[in-house]
């Protein structure tokens, strides 16, 4: 029993129910949010400072909930989830630092920092839960305050059909999902993360860890969310404000590839693989077809800033689904490679996004004009480095994670085909040039050339600003130059998962 | 005497009030219509409970029963209805719309 | 003759005397009475002047009360029947009894309830 | 059973239906008479009028039969028959005396007696409600009203016999009648005798037929032969109420020698329970419809429910 | 025929009788106090229903074995077993929050016709209440078809008076609709079970179910046909979809505490008469009416939900919710088929979904019923209720979140994933993706009103009690009555329990021989 994992868990829940108490004013409610997330923070990085590498579990919790439905509350990490819960605990203390300055109006910022408190406890929950039920209970538990965070605070016009359309998505994948895993239930009595993926699909035929992966895969792949089950994510991203945009595609995202990575392949190895050649091939599609919007956008007078990088997610998401559908350890490392780099780099664009649309009160492309180097140099040079790092660039976050990604496609595990594959590596490949020239075109639109559009605020980065991106900016450094510390604690809990040595 | 003769009558009276249930318009004729139902019930119990012989009587102790419920079922009816009628001088069913869902979306 | 049916047969013959009973006397009216309708005669009788209005005038609620009244009493008072028969039966007794008892009171009580809401009072 | 005998009960029954009444009329006009230090009918059958009621129902076989324009025909006409039919049929469950001397025993006689005596009230408000007249309608209502309200003690009271004889069979409980039945079941019979009475709308209880206020109730429009059997139908159905008190409550053919002349002393418990029927007649004033209703449901419903707790009481204690 | 009927069990039918008895009290109490000594019945009704409640401990304690009373030798007419307690505990705590929602209706004394048109006489409510609750809790208990009968008119037909009694033409409307439909089913109900009976020769359930097994092959149509009119009868208690028709309309025109009655201890008792005919008498017939009722429960929530969609009305919204929750509730019977013989492992489920189903929804009918005082019965009505009952507006919150089934509604979570279990144990694949799209569109209309909560009030909108003055100045609070804060607070707090501990309820789902 893990009294600490408990609590970077519970935290954010506890800060959630202090802003419940009567009488919390508006400053308060700002300092609990931050408060409460630092702890959780704290709380990750003391586990990821005692975290052992190997294989297994560590800082387990398991106690009977509800012997009846044969759920249990059971908690733990290894090597695959702590990079991701860090990165979460990381990503919403920003959010949190991000709005003792910033919050939209649209309701009380007690509620705003409650809501994204308890979409922590989801995400963190998610990434530590080793129980199917606890795992889909945490995946839910987003749901609502998302959806409350984009239909109150997002920005007016688009809110309530994109909130509603990201949380029906969503709850209808989930919803399916959950028939997976009781499927599962059925087949093999227990809901046990851990226990099911050492048994590799035994006690389950091949029809049932189809139709279980089917089950599962496809909330998942909403989730991801996969190319084309992704159209929920441009709508909720342009309109949600920007901590929910942050949240959304620094966190909420990588609950989807994490629950690919942790139950579908491991737990379903059979069912991997019959589906394994189609998650490629969405995945290849996703990148390729992202890219292509995003350069669609660019043209467009209408495109919005915020939806190129949702459509960029939506590349970069098929990246990770290549990488896990080679079932290869490498492959599996990329996409949780992909995973954290993304986590990082979108999360700091849409910091920007958030910024330049507060400076000019608008993001769309066509309304914005360039010049930003001229106007805002910092922010423009920020900008820069994001779509640079978001592009792939050796030496950055998103580099390490498509390389391994494609790598593994190029010898895909055993029973895959080889052809097949390759083939998806280069059509992968090109997608790569695609995003250069997109992101390399946003660039150019936004902060190069004469100054145009809307005046200008004139402002720069400020104060704040550079508090909640300084991190970000230098942890992409660090992931992209020195990957091999993350790769280290993935690595062994990979292989274990993945069933090699 | 043969079982079928009152079976047959029993279905009978059901089928007249069944039709009578979903044809009629007026309250008191549907009314009339269940209790017609119910006299099917009680024909086929006393019946069954002849053929069977059963010694504890549970179809004539039924049919009691369901005599009660009949006359509980018309007395409340007759009731319900007459406060229908005081309240809008008709006791066609069609004509009672004001809780219906309306077409342009409800109430 | 015999057993269940045949009681009832019996009982349906004496049905069927009593309507022969009732037709004869009719048939044998119809010969000896002489047929004179006129106008005044067929006019509803009210006392000797000329009616008014229709027959058929509006009745009291009241009336309805008591059937309402008349049908849960009497179809409750039926269960009292098979009880009579057996509540003294070995294996039955005091219990029996008082269940009864518990059954009569619920009746009671309707009635307490019926008079004291002035169902039973003309105003 | 042979044919025979069945016709044998048959046309005594009728014999029987024929009969009584017509003597408890004749006793009627009689009594009523001396009591209002009059002398009745004298002329008719030249021995104290006795032949009256036959000649009335000469004269009322002779009169026009008269259907009103507005009413409804066919049940107009009917409902004499209505009125009078179920009187005749009871008459066939009553034991008059020992040894099967009954017509044909029912099983569940009492429920038969009390069931088939309800149909009677029917013919009342069939003819109340087919005159198209509102006198006769308001006394069809008012007849249908009155059963409603005396049927339920009737019932309970039968149901305390029931509960002490162990029996809903007439014969059966006649069989098991033992002479402190009497001060036992007094209640009920009082309570039982009196709801007959008012079933049968006999005086006090004619509110049905108050001559006048509603000039005759149902009967209104009436005349010749179906008024008669009206008429008839009043007779027989005192005839059947005293003959079911007698039997119920007063030990029918129980007596003296009863194994000879059993069916005598039922003959004369009814004939004496008739005599009081006139008695009360001739003594008491009308009784209001809301007094009616009062006396049956505050009165007697609790007397009789009282009675079936003191039977049931008395039966487990001993 | 020597045998001993007369051995009772008082215990075992203490919670029947306390509800009787305490109602026959609130009938004379109600006849013979005067005036303002008349606001004693609520509690008195109170007190009833917890005295009800009170034998079940023992009852508990007692162990597994069952209980029964009126014994033959051909079954006991009434047996209390763990499914007995379940229902029965749902059925009074449920009648519990009723009344405690209905105080601020009920006009306590004073004259016939007195007070305005939206109140009730409180002797005859309270007392058609309990009466109806009798026939509810002792339907929970009954073993065999003519207790089940007589039980659910007892039910019945005080729930028609309970909807007809406010005098104005919605109600009597209301009534006509819910009686014509529902004596209507009672004698198809009744029709059915005449053939059954006939066809087995026996009224007690278990009996039935031996008879069925070993049934002369030229009755099966008989005694089929009898099971599936049966069957129809309850169908239409729980209004499932199509025998769903009186539901929408009654409750619109009921009073709403009365609307809550009929939506959740009616509708409790129906599943319970539903679980007993199918799970025991019918349980070898299993393979014909599971699919019927997988369908049936399918069509049911399908409809429900589309229907809910449609609506502004509170209540009418409400309504075909609880149209959709039968759906979810039909469920595990549609699964029977799956299981064979052993429905034990499926049908709990909708015991435990009911339970749940029970608090969340007397939670939103309590909410409903401070709105509808303070303003109006539309969901529009609800807007901006955070800012004049925060308590109330997140306790609804909660509720509308528990029906719709995500976080943080949780109870309301582990009721449908118990459901889904069920189903999916059962192999009935098919049956569980339409309740997953269900439950989506479900979704829809619940956040929709969720969002509304904590909307910001259109101007014009006739304020909530705790209304602004001029420059903020809050100028005072109408306090809520306190009937309907306890109410509220009840369900909350059970609600809060069973997303903690679901356990609680789930328990249902492990006990061995539930059906007895």
């Amino acid at each position: 029993m893990s009294v600490v994992l408990i609590l970077v868990v519970a935290a954010p829940l506890l800060g959630a129910a202090l802003l419940l108490l009567p009488g919390v004013g508006d400053r308060a409610a700002r300092l609990i949010g931050v408060g409460a997330t630092a702890a959780a923070l704290v709380g990750a990085v003391v586990l990821a400072c005692a975290f052992r590498r190997g294989r297994g579990m560590r800082f387990e919790t398991d106690v009977s909930w509800a012997p009846s439905l044969g759920l249990r509350f059971h908690l733990g990490i290894d090597g695959i989830s702590l990079p991701l819960l860090v990165l979460t605990a990381l990503l919403t203390l920003l959010v949190a630092v991000h709005s003792l300055w910033n919050i939209p109006p649209g309701g009380s910022s007690r509620a705003f920092v409650a809501l994204f408190l308890l979409l922590e406890t989801g995400t963190l929950g998610t990434f530590a839960a080793l129980d199917l039920i606890l795992f889909f209970l945490f995946f839910e538990v987003v749901l609502v305050p998302m959806y409350f965070l984009i239909n109150r605070w997002g920005s007016p016009g688009e809110r309530g059909p994109a909130s509603y359309k990201f949380i029906l998505y969503t709850l209808l994948g989930s919803a399916v999902m959950l028939l997976g895993f009781l499927l599962i239930q059925a087949k093999t009595g227990t809901f046990d993360m851990v226990e099911l993926a050492d048994r590799h699909g035994a006690g389950m035929s091949h029809g049932v860890q189809v139709l279980a992966f089917l089950a599962i895969g496809l909330g998942l792949a909403v989730k991801v969310p996969m190319w084309p089950l992704h159209t929920w994510l441009p709508d909720a991203h342009t309109a949600a404000p920007t901590a929910g945009s942050v949240l959304l595609a620094g966190v909420l995202l990588k609950m989807g590839t994490y629950g690919l990575i942790r139950i579908a392949v491991p737990v379903l190895p059979e069912g991997a693989e019959t589906f394994a050649p189609y998650l490629a091939a969405f995945g290849v599609v996703g990148i390729v077809y992202g890219s292509l919007v995003c350069l669609a956008l660019l043209r467009d007078p209408d495109g919005d800033l915020k939806r190129v990088i949702a459509y960029s997610s939506v590349g970069h998401m098929g990246f990770a689904l290549l990488g896990i559908a080679t079932l290869t350890p490498q492959g599996v490392n990329g996409a949780l490679f992909v995973n954290i780099g993304h986590g990082l780099v979108t999360g700091l664009l849409f910091f920007l996004a958030g910024a330049v649309k507060d400076r000019h009160g608008t993001a769309l492309l066509g309304r914005l004009g360039g010049g930003m180097y001229g106007r805002t140099p910092r922010l423009g040079a920020l900008v820069a480095f994001g779509a640079v790092a978001g592009l792939g660039l050796p030496g950055l976050a998103g580099f390490w994670g498509e390389l391994l990604a494609m790598y593994g496609a190029y010898e895909p595990g055993a029973g895959l085909s080889v052809g097949g594959y390759r083939t998806f590596l280069a059509i992968a490949g090109l997608g790569t040039v695609l995003t250069a020239a997109y992101l390399l075109g946003l660039v150019r639109r936004l902060c190069m050339g004469p100054a145009g559009g809307e005046p200008a605020a004139g402002v720069d980065v400020t104060g704040p600003e550079l508090v909640v991106w300084t991190p970000l900016v230098a942890l992409t450094l660090v992931a992209g130059l020195w990957p091999a510390t993350l790769l280290a604690i993935t690595d062994p809990a990979v292989r274990a998962l993945m069933g090699g040595s | 005497m043969h079982l079928v003769y009152p079976l047959v009558l029993a279905v009978l009276l059901f089928g007249i009030g069944l039709y009578g249930v979903l044809a009629r318009r007026n309250a008191i004729l549907v009314l009339m219509s269940i209790e017609l139902m119910l006299n099917a019930v009680n024909v086929n119990l006393v019946a069954f409970d002849m053929y069977l012989r059963d010694t504890l009587h549970a179809g004539q102790a039924l049919t009691l029963f369901v005599i009660t419920i009949a006359a509980a079922e018309i007395g409340l009816g007759l009731a319900i209805v007459l406060m229908v009628f005081r309240n809008r001088a008709t006791a066609d069913i069609p004509d009672l719309r004001e809780l219906a869902e309306h077409k342009e979306g409800s109430v | 003759m015999e057993g269940y049916y045949g009681t009832y047969a019996l009982v349906g013959l004496v049905l069927l005397v009593a309507s022969a009973f009732v037709a004869v006397a009719f048939v044998g009216g119809r010969l000896l009475r002489p047929s004179v309708p006129t106008h005044e005669k067929l006019t509803t009788y009210e006392c000797g002047v000329d009616p008014v209005g229709v027959g058929w005038a509006q009745v009291h609620i009241r009336y309805y009360l008591y059937a309402y009244l008349y049908v849960i009493f009497a179809v409750d008072a039926i269960y009292l029947f098979p009880w009579a028969t057996v509540f003294d039966a070995p294996g039955f007794g005091a219990t029996t009894l008082v269940e009864m008892f518990v059954f009569v009171g619920f009746l009671a009580t309707g009635l307490l309830y019926a008079w004291r809401k002035g169902v039973l009072a003309w105003t | 059973m042979s044919v025979l005998d069945v016709c044998l009960r048959l046309v005594l029954v009728l014999g029987a239906f024929l009969v009584l009444p017509l003597v408890i009329g004749q006793t009627e006009h009689k009594v009523m008479a001396h009591m209002q230090a009059r002398v009745g009918p004298i002329y008719a059958g030249a021995f104290h009028g006795w032949a009256q009621l036959v000649a009335d129902g000469v004269k009322f076989a002779q009169k026009e039969d008269i259907v009103p324009a507005g009413a409804d025909r066919r049940v107009f006409k009917l409902a004499p028959a209505v009125a009078l039919i179920p009187y005749f049929v009871v008459l066939i469950a009553i034991p008059i005396g020992p040894n099967g001397f009954v017509g044909r025993t029912i099983d569940a006689g009492i429920v038969f007696v009390l069931a088939v005596m309800g149909v009677g009230v029917l013919g009342s408000l069939m003819g109340g409600w087919a005159s198209a007249n509102k006198y006769s309608l308001l006394g069809g209502i008012r007849s249908a009203a009155q059963l409603m309200a005396y049927e339920l003690p009737m019932l309970l009271a039968a149901a305390s016999v029931a509960m002490a004889a162990g029996t809903v069979s007439l014969p059966g409980i006649v069989e098991g009648f033992e002479w402190w039945w009497l001060p036992w079941q007094a209640i009920g019979g009082v309570v039982f005798f009196t709801a007959g009475l008012a079933e049968i709308q006999r005086p006090p209880f004619d509110m049905p037929v108050a001559d006048s206020e509603i000039i005759f109730g149902a009967y209104t429009e009436y005349t010749g032969l179906r008024f008669a059997l009206f008429l008839l139908s009043e007779y027989a159905g005192i005839l059947v109420v005293c003959a079911l008190t007698t039997v119920l409550f007063l030990g029918g053919w129980h007596g003296p020698w009863s194994d000879s002349v059993g069916w005598l002393w039922t003959l004369l418990k009814i004939g004496v329970l008739a005599f009081v029927v006139i008695w009360l007649r001739v003594s008491y004033p009308r009784l209001r419809e809301d007094q009616l209703q009062k006396l049956a449901w505050t009165t007697l419903v609790p007397l009789a429910l009282g009675q079936l707790v003191l039977t049931g009481v008395v039966k487990v204690a001993t | 025929m020597p045998f001993d009927v007369q051995s009772i069990d008082w215990l075992a039918i203490s919670p029947v009788l306390a509800v009787a008895v305490a109602a026959l009290v609130v009938l004379l109490a109600d006849l013979f106090l005067e005036g303002a000594r008349k606001a004693v019945l609520p509690w008195l009704t109170l007190a009833g229903l917890g005295a009800g409640l009170v034998p079940l401990l023992p009852l508990r304690a007692d162990g597994d074995d069952a209980r029964g009373t009126f014994c033959s030798p051909s079954g006991c007419s009434y047996v209390v077993t763990d499914l007995t307690l379940v229902v029965q505990l749902v059925l009074l705590g449920s009648a519990f929050v009723v009344v405690l929602l209905s105080m601020p209706m009920v006009r306590a004394g004073g004259a016939e016709g007195a007070g305005d048109s939206s109140e009730v006489p409180g002797g005859e409510y309270h007392f058609l209440l309990l009466s109806s609750v009798t026939g509810a809790v002792a339907l929970a208990g009954a073993r065999d078809l003519l207790t089940l009968v007589v039980a659910l008119e007892t039910l019945s037909l005080p729930a028609f008076a309970l909807v007809g009694l406010r005098r104005d033409g919605r109600g009597g409307e209301a009534a006509l609709k819910f009686f014509l439909l529902s004596a209507g089913a009672t004698a198809v109900l009744l029709f059915g079970v005449s053939l059954v009976y006939g066809s087995t020769g026996s009224v007690h359930l278990a009996r039935i179910a031996g008879e069925l097994d070993r049934l002369d092959p030229k009755l099966t149509h008989v005694a089929a046909t009898g099971a599936v009119l049966t069957m129809i009868g309850f169908a239409f208690k729980v209004a499932a979809v199509p025998f769903h028709a009186w539901a929408p309309d009654t409750y619109r025109g009921a009073p709403i505490p009365v609307a809550a009655y009929l939506s959740v201890v009616s509708k409790t008792a129906g599943f319970a008469g539903l679980l007993l005919v199918a799970g025991i008498a019918f349980r070898p017939y299993a393979h014909l009416w599971g699919p019927a009722l997988a369908v049936l429960a399918a069509v049911t929530m399908t409809a429900g939900n589309l229907a809910a969609l449609r609506q502004t009305d509170a209540v009418r919204l409400l309504a075909w919710s609880s149209i959709a929750q039968s759906g979810y509730v039909l469920v595990p019977f549609g699964t029977a088929a799956g299981h064979g013989e052993d429905l034990a492992d499926t049908l709990p489920a909708a015991v435990a979904y009911l339970a749940v189903y029970a608090v969340m929804n007397l939670g939103a009918f309590a909410v409903v019923t401070l709105v509808a005082r303070e303003r109006g019965g539309l969901v529009a009505d609800h807007r901006g209720l955070f800012r004049a009952h925060p308590v109330a507006a997140l306790a609804m919150a909660f509720f509308l979140l528990c029906l719709a089934g995500i976080p943080p509604g949780l109870a309301g979570l582990f009721a449908k994933v118990t459901v889904f279990q069920a189903v999916i144990g059962a192999g009935t694949g098919w049956l569980a993706v339409v309740m997953a799209v269900n439950v989506v569109i479900g979704l829809y209309y619940y956040l929709a009103w969720t969002a509304q909560l904590f909307a910001v009030e259109a101007p014009g909108m006739p304020s909530l009690a705790r209304s602004e003055g001029p420059g903020g100045v809050r100028t005072g609070t109408a306090p809520m009555p306190l009937p309907l804060v306890a109410a509220l607070v009840l369900t909350g707090v059970l609600g809060v329990l069973l997303s903690v501990a679901p356990q609680l309820v789930l328990h249902v789902l492990t006990v061995p021989g539930l059906l007895g």
